[in-house]
């Protein structure tokens, strides 16, 4: 689990990377790269730019600056289908999911199964329905009908169908942005061995969390973002669990805050 | 009213070279079949005459005073209004006068066109053409007609109906069809054949829904007569096939000809045409026997 | 490693019969509603079930049907075309002019009024998704422009405001076999619009629900940044949809022009609402991601039979819109009633 | 215990110059394009800016405009309303057929009228919320109903389908000061409506921007769940929103009815669309809780412009239609254009 | 911090409580209390009914079963107004934020300050923008600018802002559907500072999350649903924070699972 002397070659790379919103600028400077079999944490305030930084990895957003790099090639995403085509499979902060389909649809939209050919190539839904229900069921989401509309799921149970779909899908990086906010204590962690699983199968993970104790087990590398800038790229042996709390929570106020919470 | 900005002699050949300009503001909508050969008329007499022309049309009494003033605004030589609702113009044809522009009055509006201060009136009234369909229909010895509007609310068209109702001497009742739908007008009329054998007579108004008409006659097995007003090519087609009685026409060219050459011959020569009393532009009925020689000039459009 | 889970299933789904997943299908309002109106007029009126009243209502319906589905299809794509009702005209006014006027081929015409109309579909859906101007704006634009030409235009070429004799131009009979015939089925003159109608109702149902297509049309009406993230090829499903349309258009200007042989200027002003209406109450949802192909074509048989009906009724004809409202209301509040029983939410 | 905070400012915001804040009205692109096409006609036309053309402009947009904003207040509130149009006639031949036919005293007559209208916006909305339909469709069928109930009702009571004999009722006069009359203004000849429509928009303005009622018609054009979860409370604000929407629809009618003195069964038939096309072109979001009052009155004044100044240009007037299909374009993508530069996401 | 032996008069109280969306029963048979001075954690896994449990409570869904008590009284909220004027003010998951107005007007929705009094009663937007300003300064959110539109923020500022506005407006009671999940290390422990200054204050305050460590400290009784029934309803005495996590984990296996992360 220690990081390996050589570093693995890197599949993706931003160097300098920048993004604005208008008048607003999220993301300046910022450079981090993950490799195959990589977990890379990315961590940060709130608004420190960290959904802004992995939407540029995803094609969602194109950068207004710096370079980004997808094994070894510069590329400048216009869209998220090229990305995906690379095997570069994300999970959204606000899912990506269409809320009047049916889960299963939500699941394999985009890369639909399909049977026959020609004029008569058709959706495998059997087969769609079966896979899903399957897959969700390996998370410990046990849906009692993959036909209801996804938007009638609660907020956890959707998060888990994008993230078991990403996880189904993704080639060679997956990227998941604050994948265990709204899970419960067993599908968190199930989402964590997961992506432990993914980085042992040799994919690249970027991993955005604000739960240092979901972040260190399975991270190799933690950028940590702090109002659109870079605190700088570790790896796991140059931090430790607490100085990395503490560079998130922004001071030790923290220690104090424990006690607060007790006092009556 | 005189703009006087022009050098004089345009060309040679004419009367008087003098610049003239006229507006027609119309109630008519634009594409409706009727209108446009009004509005071709009137524009041929500017092409002939050496006149600008401009045409405006609208339905709606508030919209058709704007536009009248709007071309009170650019100052011309003469005014022509048509008048289906006259209360609705009269602030606006009234202030012409007040401009001291020459007004006259075409198609309906007849009886307050002098009232208004209008030089004379040309054309004739709905209602009377209606009347003429009437008498030409109770010859027929119809019994039970159907009068079909093509556009809901048209004063113009129910006018038609009134007055055709007023003289036949049976029963009229109104069917209303949509003119942007010509096949479900079409439908329309069948079904109203349909649900009453004893129609015998169909009348329209416009000359897409006569050809519709025409076959929803056939294709309801009804063996109902037809009229209508206005002339098409292919309405004088049917009218010697013998698939329909007659039309009426208003000859609406000559409702937008004759008051731009008045108008003009006003500017140019101080002629005031009419002595105050109106021009028929009507009646004209096209049957079986002119049919054939009507037909050439509907191709042109001008009938 | 496994997480082990148990599937097993709780108390927690109160019921679950087969029928009540059928009856949350989108146009089952549209379908009793459809049946309502049907029993009403055959029940009140002498000549509604009559097989001329039958072929009659089934015509009326056809024509609005066939721009129904196609604008269902695009609703629940999340777009609107209002220039649909012009673009009938338009391809209609297209094969008149050039043949009567031009005297050109008319399989060539047929072919060059397709071609511009797909033009107009690819050109509305190119500002729509480039300028991101909701396509209701965009396409109220294309609809004025249409409107405009096809009266000056037609005006321009012609020297009237409608195309006259159509049916001496050489081949318009052998058109008519696809376009504007009729044949007996039952004792019924059924027109071969439709004939169109069901069958492209059927192939939009086909390609909405059992084709990737059809996935990514839902997707994009629902929520296309969504779509656009998976991987779904937003602008070329919209282009698709807009082209359609415009396609859809043109099948019925050439239904219209060869039924009645002849077009005018206005043809298809104002229709365009209609084929909404008849979307809406075939349960579509105006903001898009739901709906049904056979909703819509059962919305568009509740119109045509109503439409039909009151005339069959004999009803004073004055009142027709204010029928039509009512029954809009009616159809649309059946509809309503129908899904909250299956348990749906609206 | 506090939690200290640095709240020093980082050089995350590359600009933000105070008129870039002024910029960001949704209102300024319109005034672009109201700008750029006065320029257009003031310079290609002679009558445009003579005073009689001014007030020929003017009064053309402010009928639109009074509208436009009522629209727009609804439509940022998330609402449609279809019936807008036919409301101006309805209450034009309510007064119309109550005084010249029935005699009633022309006050009377008028807020008869009103009470109408504002019955039929209640009515509205009431459907719209109880049922949740969404309400394009609702008003489209109250649009149909009365514009069929305008046209029988008034042939029934008239035999034709328009009033006349308007202005020998006692009390016209009077009235018509209110509704109808004219003064000069600096040489220009200005309908009394021009007022109204200033001062409307100035009030709706102010409701809009600085009053509770609204702060919340954007919350509930904007969100309506969270609009209601905050308390907010929804139905009254829609329901003011189809009231005051329906109370225009009055104005208008009276503005119409005194000024040409009568009024057509099929007044007001298709101008819905005008309405929410000046609202659209004014900045408002289709889709509801954006938007503006002045955007609105914006719109119309654009519309109106180019109405009138097609007239003045003297183009042919079969193009009609087309032009403003080119111009509608036009003005909402200056408009984007503008939005855009000011660096809004659009 | 320990339970008094007298708990206090409860304020809200359900008993036997139910919904049911269609044919999916969220919630049955549910009882629980919450006293003033009270914090009541409700726990659970994705989908337990958590938030069918809150918005029956706030009035944003009529109950379908069982009664619920406020101050004493039956109820049955109709709408969340009703709710709010007993002084019940509920941050949604969902966040109930209108995404296009300005950040100050969000917060003031449905409370607008105003100045002058009759038909020149008009919005007090100066003191409206200060207060929103500095009630966010105070949980540590800086904004660049309180007129932007709130749909423009991070997922965390906008939480911020729902959570902000509650406990600026909680009277009696304040509920907080995961005000935490989306935020980050230092904004959550604001967050459970503001719970524990509530409490303090003499609030009510229902509190749900998936965090133990953040449930644990600041909570007085555990409210445990599992598949929308009740798992009991603890004190913190009868129960310690071990217990607990291992009751919303549903077993045993997360120990496993800690060790699997780090293998590789
Ligand atoms: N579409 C947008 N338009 C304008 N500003 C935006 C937009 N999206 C994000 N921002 C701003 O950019 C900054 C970074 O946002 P981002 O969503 O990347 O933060 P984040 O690190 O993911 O925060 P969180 O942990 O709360 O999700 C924030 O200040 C936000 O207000
Ligand atoms: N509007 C709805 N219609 C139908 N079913 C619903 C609806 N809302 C929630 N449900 C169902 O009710 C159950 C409970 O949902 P709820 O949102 O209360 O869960 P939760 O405990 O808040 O979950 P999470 O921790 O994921 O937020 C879920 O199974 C969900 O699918
Ligand atoms: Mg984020
Ligand atoms: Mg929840």
């Amino acid at each position: 689990m220690t990081p390996a002397p050589s570093r693995p070659e890197p599949i993706l790379e931003v160097r300098d990377i920048g993004k604005a919103y208008g008048a607003v600028r999220a993301l300046q400077g910022v450079s981090a790269s993950v490799g195959a079999g990589e977990v890379l944490c990315v961590l940060g305030d709130n608004g420190a730019g960290k959904s802004t930084f992995i939407k540029i990895l995803a094609g969602a957003h194109p950068h207004s600056e710096g370079t980004l790099l997808a094994f070894g090639a510069e590329r400048r995403f216009m869209h998220p289908r090229e990305a995906l085509d690379l095997g570069i499979a994300t999970v959204y902060q606000d899912l990506a999911v269409v809320g009047l389909m049916p889960v299963w649809r939500n699941f394999f939209l985009g890369a639909e199964l399909t049977r026959g050919r020609g004029p008569l190539r058709r959706l495998d839904a059997a087969r769609m329905r079966a896979t899903t229900k399957h897959e969700l069921a390996r998370m410990g989401i046990d849906l009692r009908d993959v036909d209801q509309p996804i938007g009638t799921l609660s907020g956890g149970e959707r998060q888990s169908v994008a993230i078991a779909r990403a996880v189904y899908f993704g080639a060679k990086v997956v990227i998941l942005d604050e994948p265990t906010s709204a899970l419960g204590v067993k599908q968190a962690g199930v989402v964590l061995s997961y992506i432990a699983r993914a980085r042992d199968r040799g994919l690249g993970v970027v991993f955005i969390t604000h739960n240092p104790h979901h972040a260190y087990p399975v991270g190799d590398r933690f950028l940590l973002l702090q109002r659109g800038r870079s605190l700088g790229d570790f790896a796991k042996s140059e931090i430790t669990i607490d100085e990395m709390t503490a560079l998130m929570a922004g001071g030790a106020e923290l220690e104090a805050l424990a006690h607060e919470l007790e006092r009556r | 009213g005189c703009t006087g900005t022009g050098t004089g002699s345009g060309d040679g050949g004419s009367p008087a070279g003098e610049p003239v300009t006229i507006a027609v503001v119309t109630h008519g909508t634009a594409g409706d079949a009727f209108w446009d050969v009004v509005k071709s008329g009137a524009e041929q007499a500017g092409t002939d005459l050496g006149a600008t022309v401009t045409y405006q049309g609208d339905g709606d009494p508030v919209k058709q005073s704007q536009l009248i003033e709007a071309a009170i605004a650019t100052d011309p030589d003469g005014l022509i209004v048509s008048m289906a609702n006259p209360d609705g113009v009269r602030g606006a044809v009234e202030k012409a006068v007040a401009a001291g522009i020459p007004v006259i009055t075409i198609n309906s509006g007849l009886e307050k066109s002098r009232e208004f201060g209008a030089q004379t009136h040309i054309g004739q009234s709905e209602f009377i053409a209606g009347q003429g369909a009437g008498e030409k229909l109770a010859e027929a010895g119809v019994s039970n007609v159907i009068c079909v509007i093509h556009e809901a609310g048209n004063s113009g068209l129910e006018e038609r109906c009134a007055g055709a109702a007023d003289t036949v001497g049976a029963t009229v009742s109104n069917v209303q069809v949509d003119v942007a739908n010509l096949a479900d007008a079409q439908n329309t009329i069948k079904s109203k054949l349909l649900a009453d054998p004893s129609i015998d007579a169909v009348l329209t108004l416009q000359t897409g829904v006569a050809v519709a008409a025409s076959q929803a006659v056939d294709e309801a097995g009804s063996s109902a007569t037809l009229a209508t007003f206005d002339v098409s090519a292919d309405v004088t087609r049917l009218i010697l096939d013998g698939g329909m009685l007659f039309a009426v026409d208003q000859q609406p060219y000559s409702q937008g000809y004759l008051p731009v050459s008045f108008l003009t011959l006003q500017k140019r020569n101080g002629d005031v045409v009419g002595g105050g009393l109106p021009v028929y532009s009507g009646p004209g009925f096209v049957t079986k026997e002119n049919a054939a020689e009507v037909a050439t000039f509907a191709e042109n459009g001008t009938r | 490693m496994t997480v082990v889970v148990e599937a097993e299933f709780t108390d927690r789904l109160k019921r679950s019969h087969p029928l009540l997943t059928l009856l949350r299908r989108p146009e089952v309002g549209a379908l009793v509603a459809a049946v309502a109106i049907f029993l009403f007029f055959s029940f009140f009126t002498q000549a509604f079930l009559t097989p001329a009243g039958v072929s009659t209502w089934l015509y009326s319906a056809s024509l609005f049907g066939i721009m129904a589905v196609a604008v269902a299809l695009l609703m629940i794509g999340g777009e609107f075309d209002l220039s649909a009702g012009a673009m009938t005209g338009t391809t209609g006014l297209i094969v008149g002019v050039v043949t009567t006027q031009w005297g050109l081929n008319l399989a060539l015409a047929l072919v060059l009024a397709l071609a511009v109309a797909l033009a107009i579909g690819a050109a509305n859906a190119f500002v729509v998704m480039k300028t991101g101007l909701p396509s209701f704006i965009v396409t109220l634009a294309t609809f004025f422009i249409l409107q405009g030409c096809n009266l000056a235009v037609t005006k321009l070429v012609t020297g009237s405001v409608a195309i006259q004799g159509m049916n001496a131009v050489p081949g318009f009979q052998q058109a008519k076999v696809f376009f504007g015939s009729s044949f007996p089925v039952l004792g019924l003159e059924v027109k071969v619009s439709i004939v169109w109608w069901i069958a492209l109702t059927a192939l939009a149902t086909w390609v909405l629900l059992r084709t990737r297509p059809g996935n990514w049309v839902f997707a994009v009406g629902g929520e296309v940044t969504s779509a656009r993230q998976v991987g779904v090829p937003v602008f070329r499903v919209k282009l698709g949809l807009f082209m359609t349309t415009a396609g859809a258009g043109w099948l019925v200007g050439m239904l219209q022009l060869f039924d009645v042989s002849t077009v005018q200027a206005t043809t298809g002003v104002g229709q365009e609402f209609i084929y909404i209406i008849c979307a809406v109450v075939g349960g579509c949802l105006l903001t898009g991601g739901y709906g049904s192909a056979i909703g819509a074509a059962l919305g568009a048989l509740i119109y045509g039979m109503a439409l039909q009906g009151i005339v069959f009724a004999q009803w004073d004809n004055n009142w027709l819109k204010a029928f039509l409202g009512g029954m809009l209301l009616l159809a649309v509040l059946v509809n309503l009633l129908v899904r909250r029983q299956a348990g749906m939410r609206s």
